[in-house]
């Protein structure tokens, strides 16, 4: 691999991505001809920024809203309030032809591998259909030789050309997404659970290709996951979101070493170390009830329920995201 | 002992006065009765009248009743019910659908009990076939709303039940003043497809069936033959390009094999006309025309000499309303193919065939039509079909409609019926129309049954026999 | 987490190698090789009907009507099947009605198809209110009732084929539409749709490169069981006479005309009442073996329930079984 | 459950609507009655009277003005045919189609969903083979065809049963059979592969895996899940048959059904008996409609009426 | 965790030189290539490894679930000593099953029946094994939900499986697998679907269960930090085999298979700061045509000639086998030095 880009340390980048206040509405029933349709908040208030070549890994439950925020990113839905700038423009509400150029600077990639590649395609047409929607070359014979680069790249063997999805393992399918999405040579790449569906041998090859891409192209992550021990290894920063809403957001280690929001702990506390001595000796956490759901988020802070440390307080007032130390955001009343 | 017999369609109404319709024919027929009947041969005599009827003067003709009849609901039969009867079919508020063959009538006086005196707008000749066709009604029981589903009559039955859309059936009126009729009970049963009705037959199911096609006559237990009311005809326009010329629409008549159209597409079951459309049974037929011989040479050179070969004409027609209608357009339109001509068919569905069958503005080259003639008498053959600006007709012969007129005002028989020959006779010359076949109607029956059919096509029930 | 890893070598339909593998596949299966032969020679006799009809199927002959079969007494092998009531040879008929069968069947099904493709793309791509609008009218035109409104627009338009094939496509345009929806929607929702429009695919490069290759093979079936549907449809129509009218011939109309003269010639309805039973069939027999292979899931599963009967067998006799009828 | 079946009377409600001015608008193009209905020797005048007392000589928007009125109270106008109330004449023959419906239906369903289940247990197996191929062909007969056979062997031939119309139990086998054999077809291969689909499901397992017996299994899960779209197939014949499609076996039959009186009064013009029959079938499909959905409420615990 | 006491020497279950193949039209998939397990009464065993490697398979042979395509080759499986593949064996596994060996699988979305309630699928069980009345299954499903933790039991009971969530669902699960106080209790990666919190609520639910009821537990998962906290015996698939067997805390701590070892160091861990994980290159062997030998082979920097043989399921130290002609030899380097931040 070639030496890292030479880049300004990282807090002193100006983000490539800021999210202000955003907060995300589903429609809950679809609505008649006539009805209206009735809404669920499934995101509120949500702020963060992304600086180039960083990775903010975001950890949440299941239904927190974790694949609402990468969608809302990326202009996949509309938002009913706050802003979103790339690069410092602000593009909450770009569409059409201009969001889809915004669309070469920003790409996804998948938790699923066996569902996101068209089975029916070549790994060529896969891999070059970003250069060919944009203009960029004809055809995909045209662009073999680029993709090529790319397919090396990413680890993958260049007779992968000619063949289809379906020849592949996963790992080496998420590859072919990851290769897909590095063809527009985008700034921002949001991963959702791009490791989750991969087996722990063939996760941690994946994860270290990320790492060694984003050190050679100085791409910055949205690192989506609900294991927090990948997190740990890829991002810089990391948040933690729980039932649509940001709860903590902090620096790694920080937040690894330091917990503030109970919920931080309990989540912590909740992830078995493969390690029977280490796992015996922890004390362990383990809160009662259930996962909220979005149609009927409690009121106040959504943990309260499950939370040790509720007052009344936090069945009644919500929280605010408040810098607790160092760049060092928690939401919580008690710390 | 019983029998059923399958109509094809439902009477929607008992009330014999109000529709025109088969199914409630049929019925009624047995239930009812007229001043007037026919013998099977389709001779006129009387029937609840005493005697036939006497001519007062041009407009008025005089009843003598049969005494001692009762309706089954004990009224008695009177001049009051006669009075009742014509009344009621002619009010105009009444819309009765029989209409057609009473426009002639004013009314009736009552002269006394059993004398009924009836009155024409005009001179009305054939007022006693009329009479032939007004069934009649009980005095006060047929105001009443019931009278249509319970019907009272003087016939040799009476209504026993009926179910709505299944069947009717009639027993017999003890109080009959004929003859006994051998069969006591009656189930008519209303299927419409022919195929179910034969099925119905060969499965025992039923003992009479109506319009049996000719090829199952072998099939069939049993079957019996009439001369039908229904005459095929193909109505020529006298205006239009190729049939303008007379020499044509001669050709046109002779270039059909009528012989050979009865004997394969009906089996036998048809006679080719004679020269006319008149109802051979009917008063007012020609016996000295000549049926038009079938002579292709001779039309060919017709069409030659008019200089027609190649000319088009459109015969608009139907499909599925008559016997084989379809068939016989056809196969008559290949005849004259034969003989030169082009032919188009417009077979069309069923209310745009009556739009152009009456359409008084555009008369089609040749429009076909089954003409029936329940009265039989020559009258509705020459006002539909004969007379410039009938209903169908298709010619702009003055005189020969003043003709018709005539005739229908003349009530000397001998001079009425010199008209009507000069009337057949010219038509026949100017091959106005082209008169092909006329039908008989098929009976199928059971093993079973014994019957001769009647010519006006009456089911009349009290002339069958069953053998058990 | 934790997807299988099966390596799976089965080519999914679409791709090289799926058309030369089917011939391969079709000899698995005996019923599907029927069907499929007996629509090979439906689709000749309609092409070349004109050619191999011995008589023109319309011509009458007053001498020659209601002649049996050439097999029964008084048959002649002039006339295989027999002749009906006007004279005319009824296996000219049989092979003449292919055609009408096939016309009918072929457009309504393109001309409905095709209209409830588009309304299905695009209540399915659109979504939200040109959807619910969509979907609502579908649902509507579903609860009209079918038959009566075609019995009364053909009695309004007049009978005909070219009426018959228009209001059989009116009426039946839904079904596709809905299929169509259901499925671009699921597909809308799948990843690698959702990464084409990522990247940047215009829609029309997304629906036809993303999502239409998807339809194809749902299409197809679905098509091929409405038409059955059609073709019993015309036939049930023509019976009626609401449908073909002569002097056309259709198999239906063939069976009303020969359905009064069931007594003195059963042959008359029996050769084109089995004509419309063996298309059919085939068909429907074509199509489950169809339906079956271009699925990979059922292809899978039809091997394994053939592979497992072998082994059943097996036990008693070494000979190879043949695969099941299977649907 | 209240404001779901509301709603749902409304969407009806639009549907009848609908069809009411569809039929309205087509039976105006449906040849002339005056014409159609009267002899063919009748007088212009007559015709014209004709055409009086039917309303047929006022302006279409003021035709369309009392039909909507008459509408709310049901009244179709006098049939033209029958010379009676045409909802009279409705009410007349539904009970009877209704009643065919029911024994055709029924039919169907006793045979189809053992026979289905059956062949769902081995797939592939003979029992399977033999299913599917019957139902293949009993998808390929054409009803008229059938109802024809039948009633030249089994009436005519042999004896057994009457050969048409309405009346006693023997009256109804044939038609009935008829009537279901293609239905028993599209049911119980619907029944065969949805049991089969949810053999395969998880839940299965875990009814197996619980010790089950598997007659318990089939029956008491995987047949009892099948019950969803076995309903909707039922349904859908249902509402087809009362959409008119029994009319092909009432014209073979005589019997004296909708459909047949449909086709009647198609024959006849008779315009208001036409309305009536389509607005009652229209009212009947939605009913059945949301029935269908209070049923699916009751079987499938996840299906939200709201 | 457990007492050893409770631990008798007669083993519950026994699997032996166990093969089942599947039959796809790719060809005949070696799901399982000669399995051997056993597991005493009140012993917690766990299997670990990657997908496709064969633990669900093994689970389901035991259950005598394999259906077609799959169908059991050779081996035995034995309960109490007494087999259930041979003579009267299938009769008697019909018996056992659900009784006195039960199964959770992993998916508690679908692994119920969603027309049934809850409470109805528990009763199912009783009702089929102990011959109770509906009011007597009725009480016993009351117990059991309250046993498994679920709040409101006559309330939940009554609901359908679509009103629950995931934990709560598996808990229905739980509570159906111990109804009829079973002695073998399967979990086929029971908290594979669920939320780290609630994955940690369920282990310490199966946790209790295990001790208060006597449970033996065979725990499948790919996950080792779940095998580190909850079982005593760890087994180690890899394509179709056991390669490792030993003592959780010995397995973990001086893994001896190669693959065990990759597959310890490139699990993330919680606790560690390293920013590069040890990844295992390639990807396991297809099953349709299994390599010769150690299937291990192709991505083991430590493989010798002599690998293409197949290594048997030999005794490495005390309390330890492993199928690998080099047992216990690191392959690989100890973890990298501790790479400052990124930037
Ligand atoms: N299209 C949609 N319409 C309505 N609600 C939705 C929609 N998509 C997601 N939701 C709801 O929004 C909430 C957040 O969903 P999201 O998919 O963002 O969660 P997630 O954190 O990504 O969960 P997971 O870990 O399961 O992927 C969930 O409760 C979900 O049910
Ligand atoms: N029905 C089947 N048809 C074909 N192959 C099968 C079938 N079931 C399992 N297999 C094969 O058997 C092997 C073992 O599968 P198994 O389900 O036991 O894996 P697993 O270890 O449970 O994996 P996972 O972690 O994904 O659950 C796999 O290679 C799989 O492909
Ligand atoms: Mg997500
Ligand atoms: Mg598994
Ligand atoms: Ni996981």
């Amino acid at each position: 691999m070639s030496a890292a880009l030479s880049l300004p340390p990282l807090a002193d980048r100006e983000p490539v991505l800021s999210v202000r206040s955003m907060t995300v509405e589903y429609e809950a029933s679809r609505g008649g001809l006539w009805s209206k349709p009735s809404k669920v908040q499934a995101l509120r208030d949500i702020s963060f920024d992304i600086r180039p070549g960083e990775t903010l890994g975001l950890v949440g439950e299941s239904g927190s809203g974790k694949t609402t925020i990468g969608r809302a990113v990326l202009r996949r839905l509309d938002l009913a309030d706050g802003r979103i700038f790339f690069r410092g423009r602000d593009i909450t509400n770009v569409r059409g032809e201009e969001l889809r150029k915004l669309r070469r600077h920003m790409q996804l990639v998948f938790q699923d591998p066996y569902a996101s590649l068209n089975p029916r395609m070549r790994v060529l047409d896969i891999v070059a259909e970003p250069l060919i929607v944009y203009g960029i070359v004809k055809n995909a014979d045209e662009a073999r030789d680029e993709i090529g680069e790319l397919m090396r790249l990413v680890g993958l063997p260049r007779d992968a050309h000619d063949r289809y999805p379906h020849a592949f393992s996963g790992g080496q399918r998420q590859r072919i997404g990851i290769a897909r999405a590095l063809a527009l040579k985008p700034e921002l790449i949001v991963a959702d659970e791009p490791v989750s569906a991969l087996d722990v041998s063939v996760r941690a090859q994946v994860v270290n290709l990320l790492q060694d891409l984003q050190k050679e192209l100085g791409i910055a992550y949205l690192f989506i996951a609900h294991d927090l021990s990948v997190v740990r290894h890829i991002s810089h920063r990391v948040a933690i979101l729980h039932s649509g809403r940001l709860v903590e957001i902090a620096d790694r280690d920080a937040l690894y070493d330091n917990p503030q929001h109970p919920y931080t702990e309990a989540l912590l506390s909740a992830v078995p170390v493969p390690d029977p001595r280490t796992q015996r000796a922890r004390k362990r956490l383990i809160y009662r009830g259930d996962i909220p759901d979005v149609a009927h988020w409690p009121s106040g802070c959504h943990f309260h329920a499950r939370c040790p440390l509720a007052t009344e307080r936090c069945s009644l007032q919500v929280p605010l995201l408040i810098n607790k130390g160092e760049d060092h955001k928690v939401a919580c009343w008690h710390r | 002992s019983q029998v059923t017999i399958a109509v094809g369609s439902e009477a929607s109404t008992l009330d014999p006065q109000k529709r025109d319709d088969g199914g409630e024919r049929a019925i009624n027929d047995n239930i009812y009765e007229t001043l007037m009947m026919r013998t099977p041969q389709g001779e006129l005599v009387p029937g609840l009248a005493a005697a036939p009827p006497t001519q007062i003067d041009a407009t008025t003709w005089e009843f003598k009743l049969r005494p001692g009849v009762k309706f089954t609901n004990g009224e008695p039969f009177n001049a009051d019910a006669v009075v009742v009867s014509v009344d009621r079919i002619i009010d105009p508020a009444f819309a009765s659908e029989q209409m057609s063959y009473f426009g002639t009538l004013t009314g009736a006086e009552k002269v006394d009990d059993l004398t009924v005196r009836i009155k024409t707008s005009g001179p009305d000749p054939i007022l006693p076939s009329r009479m032939y066709w007004m069934k009649m009604v009980p005095a006060k029981y047929s105001s009443d709303p019931k009278f249509a589903t319970e019907p009272a009559g003087t016939g040799p039955y009476k209504l026993a039940s009926w179910t709505r859309g299944q069947e009717v059936v009639l027993d017999q009126n003890p109080d009959y003043w004929g003859d006994k009729p051998t069969i006591d009970e009656v189930h008519f049963r209303f299927i419409g497809e022919p195929g179910t009705r034969m099925s119905g037959l060969m499965a025992g199911e039923l003992d009479v069936i109506t319009n049996l096609l000719p090829e199952f006559v072998s099939s069939v237990p049993k079957s019996a033959a009439v001369q039908g009311v229904e005459t095929a005809v193909i109505i020529l326009s006298t205006e239009n390009e190729a049939t303008k010329d007379e020499r044509v629409r001669k050709a046109l008549n002779l270039a059909i094999d009528r012989k050979a159209l009865a004997d394969s597409l009906y089996g036998g079951y048809a006679t080719p006309t004679k020269g006319q459309l008149v109802n051979p049974r009917a008063f007012g037929f020609n016996e000295a025309i000549e049926p038009y011989p079938y002579d292709p040479a001779q039309a060919k050179a017709l069409i030659k000499e008019a200089g027609a070969e190649g000319k088009t004409i459109t015969i608009v027609g139907e499909a599925g309303r008559w016997l084989k209608d379809r068939e016989l357009i056809e196969a008559v339109g290949s005849y004259w193919k034969d003989a030169g001509l082009n032919v188009e068919f417009k077979i069309e569905e069923f209310g745009e065939y009556l739009n152009q069958l009456f359409d008084k503005n555009h008369r089609p080259d040749a429009v076909f039509v089954v003409n029936s003639n329940e009265l039989l008498d020559a009258d509705r053959e020459t006002s539909f079909a004969y007379q410039a600006g009938g209903t169908a007709s298709s010619n702009k012969d003055e005189e020969m409609a003043e003709w018709v007129k005539q005739a229908r005002v003349e009530t000397d028989v001998a001079k009425r019926k010199e008209l009507y020959a000069k009337i057949t006779q010219k038509a026949h010359d100017n091959n106005y129309l082209v008169p092909l076949l006329n039908m008989q109607d098929i009976y199928g029956f059971s093993q079973r049954l014994d019957w001769a059919p009647r010519v006006d096509a009456k089911l009349m029930v009290k002339e069958m026999k069953v053998s058990e | 987490m934790a997807a299988s890893t099966t390596t799976s070598s089965t080519p999914s339909p679409g791709q090289p190698g799926a058309l030369r593998n089917f011939f391969t596949e079709l000899r698995y299966d005996k019923a599907g090789l029927f069907g499929f032969s007996v629509i090979v020679l439906l689709i000749l006799m309609a092409i070349f009907g004109p050619l191999i009809t011995p008589y023109d199927p319309a011509a009458q002959s007053v001498v020659a009507r209601l002649k049996p079969p050439a097999w029964l007494p008084g048959g002649s092998w002039a006339h295989i099947f027999g002749t009906d009531h006007l004279g005319r040879d009824v296996f000219s008929r049989v092979i003449a009605g292919a055609r009408i069968s096939l016309i009918a069947g072929v457009s309504v099904v393109l001309l409905a198809g095709a209209f409830g493709v588009l309304v299905g793309l695009v209540a399915g791509f659109r979504g939200g209110r040109t959807d619910s609008v969509l979907m609502r009218i579908v649902d509507i035109q579903v609860a009209f009732p079918g038959l009566l409104m075609i019995l009364l627009i053909v009695s309004v338009v007049g009978p005909g084929l070219v009426t018959m094939i228009v209001v059989l496509a009116i009426t039946n345009w839904m079904i596709y539409a809905r299929v169509v929806r259901g499925i671009v929607l699921s597909l809308r929702q799948t990843p690698y749709v959702e990464a084409a429009e990522m990247i940047g695919c215009k829609p029309g490069r997304v629906i036809f490169r993303h999502i239409l290759p998807n339809l194809t093979s749902p299409l197809l079936t679905l098509g091929i069981l409405e038409f059955t549907n059609v073709v019993l449809a015309e036939a049930a129509m023509s019976f009626l006479g609401l449908g073909v009218q002569p002097p056309a011939t259709s198999w239906g109309l063939d069976v009303a005309n020969g359905k009064d003269y069931i007594f003195v010639a059963w042959w008359l309805i029996t050769f084109p009442g089995m004509a419309i039973s063996i298309t059919v069939l085939s068909i429907n027999l074509f199509a489950n073996w169809m339906r079956v292979t271009t699925d990979p899931q059922e292809r899978e599963k039809r091997f394994a329930r053939a592979k497992a009967a072998e082994r059943r067998r097996g036990k008693r006799h070494d000979a190879p079984a043949p695969a099941p009828v299977e649907a | 459950m209240g404001a779901f079946i509301l709603r749902r009377i409304f969407q009806g409600f639009l549907v009848v609507l609908g069809v009411t001015i569809v039929v309205f608008v087509a039976t105006r193009l449906v040849g002339d009655p005056a014409k159609v209905m009267l002899p063919l020797s009748a007088t212009d005048e007559q015709r014209a009277a004709f055409e009086h007392k039917f309303g047929l000589d006022r302006p279409i928007a003021d035709q369309f003005v009392t039909f909507v009125g008459d509408l709310a109270t049901f009244d179709f106008g006098e049939s033209m045919w029958q010379r009676r109330p045409a909802m009279d004449v409705v009410a007349g023959r539904l009970p009877n189609t209704l009643k065919l419906i029911a024994a055709g239906l029924g039919l169907a369903i006793i045979l189809a969903l053992p026979l289905g289940a059956i062949a769902a247990i081995r797939p592939g197996g003979i029992a399977d083979r033999i299913t599917v191929f019957g139902g293949l062909f009993g998808l390929s007969l054409p009803q008229f065809w059938l109802g024809l056979l039948l009633i030249m062997l089994v009436a005519v031939k042999w004896r057994l049963l009457p050969t048409s119309g309405y009346g006693g139990w023997q009256y109804f086998i044939l038609p009935a059979i008829t009537l279901a054999v293609p239905a028993t077809a599209r049911l119980m291969m619907l029944v065969r592969s949805s049991v089969i689909d949810e053999l395969n499901q998880q839940y299965v397992r875990t009814a197996r895996a619980k010790g089950l017996r598997f007659s318990q299994v089939l029956f008491g899960h995987a047949l009892r899940n099948a019950m969803v779209p076995f309903i909707t197939l039922a349904g859908w014949e249902f509402i087809s048959a009362l959409a008119g499609y029994t009319v092909v076996v009432e014209t073979v039959f005589a019997w004296p059904g909708l459909g047949l009186t449909a086709m009647q009064a198609i024959r006849h013009s008779d315009l208001f008996l036409l309305q009536a029959i389509v607005f009652t079938v229209a009212i009947g499909i939605v009913l059945v409609n949301i029935t269908l959905d209070v049923i699916y409420k009751l079987i499938d615990p996840r299906i939200k009426l709201a | 965790m457990t007492t050893m006491d409770a631990i008798s020497d007669m083993p519950l279950l026994e699997v032996e030189r166990l093969c089942v193949e599947f039959d796809t039209r790719a060809g005949v998939v070696h799901g399982l290539r000669g399995v051997d397990l056993s597991i005493r009464r009140g012993e917690t065993l766990a299997i670990v490894g990657e997908s496709g490697s064969g633990k669900s398979v093994t689970a389901q042979a035991v259950m005598g679930l394999i259906d077609v395509p799959g169908r059991i080759v050779s081996g035995d499986i034995k309960w109490k000593g007494q087999s259930l593949l041979t003579g009267d064996g299938p009769k008697r596994a019909r018996e056992i099953r659900g009784k006195e060996v039960s199964l959770i699988f992993q998916d508690p979305m679908t692994s119920l029946n969603p027309l049934l309630t809850v409470g109805a699928q528990i009763a199912e069980v009783l009702q089929r094994h102990l011959g109770m009345t509906k009011t007597q299954a009725r009480t016993r499903v009351l117990e059991l939900l309250e046993a498994v933790g679920i709040p409101a039991p006559p309330r939940r009971a009554n609901q359908y499986p679509h009103e629950l969530s995931g934990g709560m669902r598996q808990r229905i699960m739980i509570a159906m697998a111990i109804a009829c106080e079973p002695q073998l209790l399967i979990a086929d990666e029971p908290t594979t679907a669920l939320d780290v919190t609630i994955q940690a609520q369920v282990l310490e639910l199966i946790a209790g269960l295990q001790e208060t009821l006597n449970l033996s537990v065979i725990l499948i998962t790919h996950d080792l930090g779940v095998v580190a906290g909850l079982c005593r015996r760890v087994a180690v698939m890899y394509a179709g085999r056991i390669v490792e067997m030993g003592l959780a805390d010995d397995l973990f701590e001086r893994p001896s298979h190669p693959y065990t070892q990759g597959l310890i160091r490139s699990t993330p861990r919680l606790d560690d700061r390293m920013n590069r994980l040890i990844a295992i290159e390639g990807s396991p062997p297809s099953l349709l045509s299994p390599p010769v030998g150690c299937s291990f082979r192709a991505r083991c920097p430590i493989a010798v000639e002599r690998c293409t043989e197949q290594p048997p399921l030999a005794v490495v130290h005390p309390g330890a086998s492993a199928a690998c002609w080099r047992p216990s030899v690191p392959a690989w380097q100890e973890s990298p030095p501790l790479e400052a931040a990124l930037t």
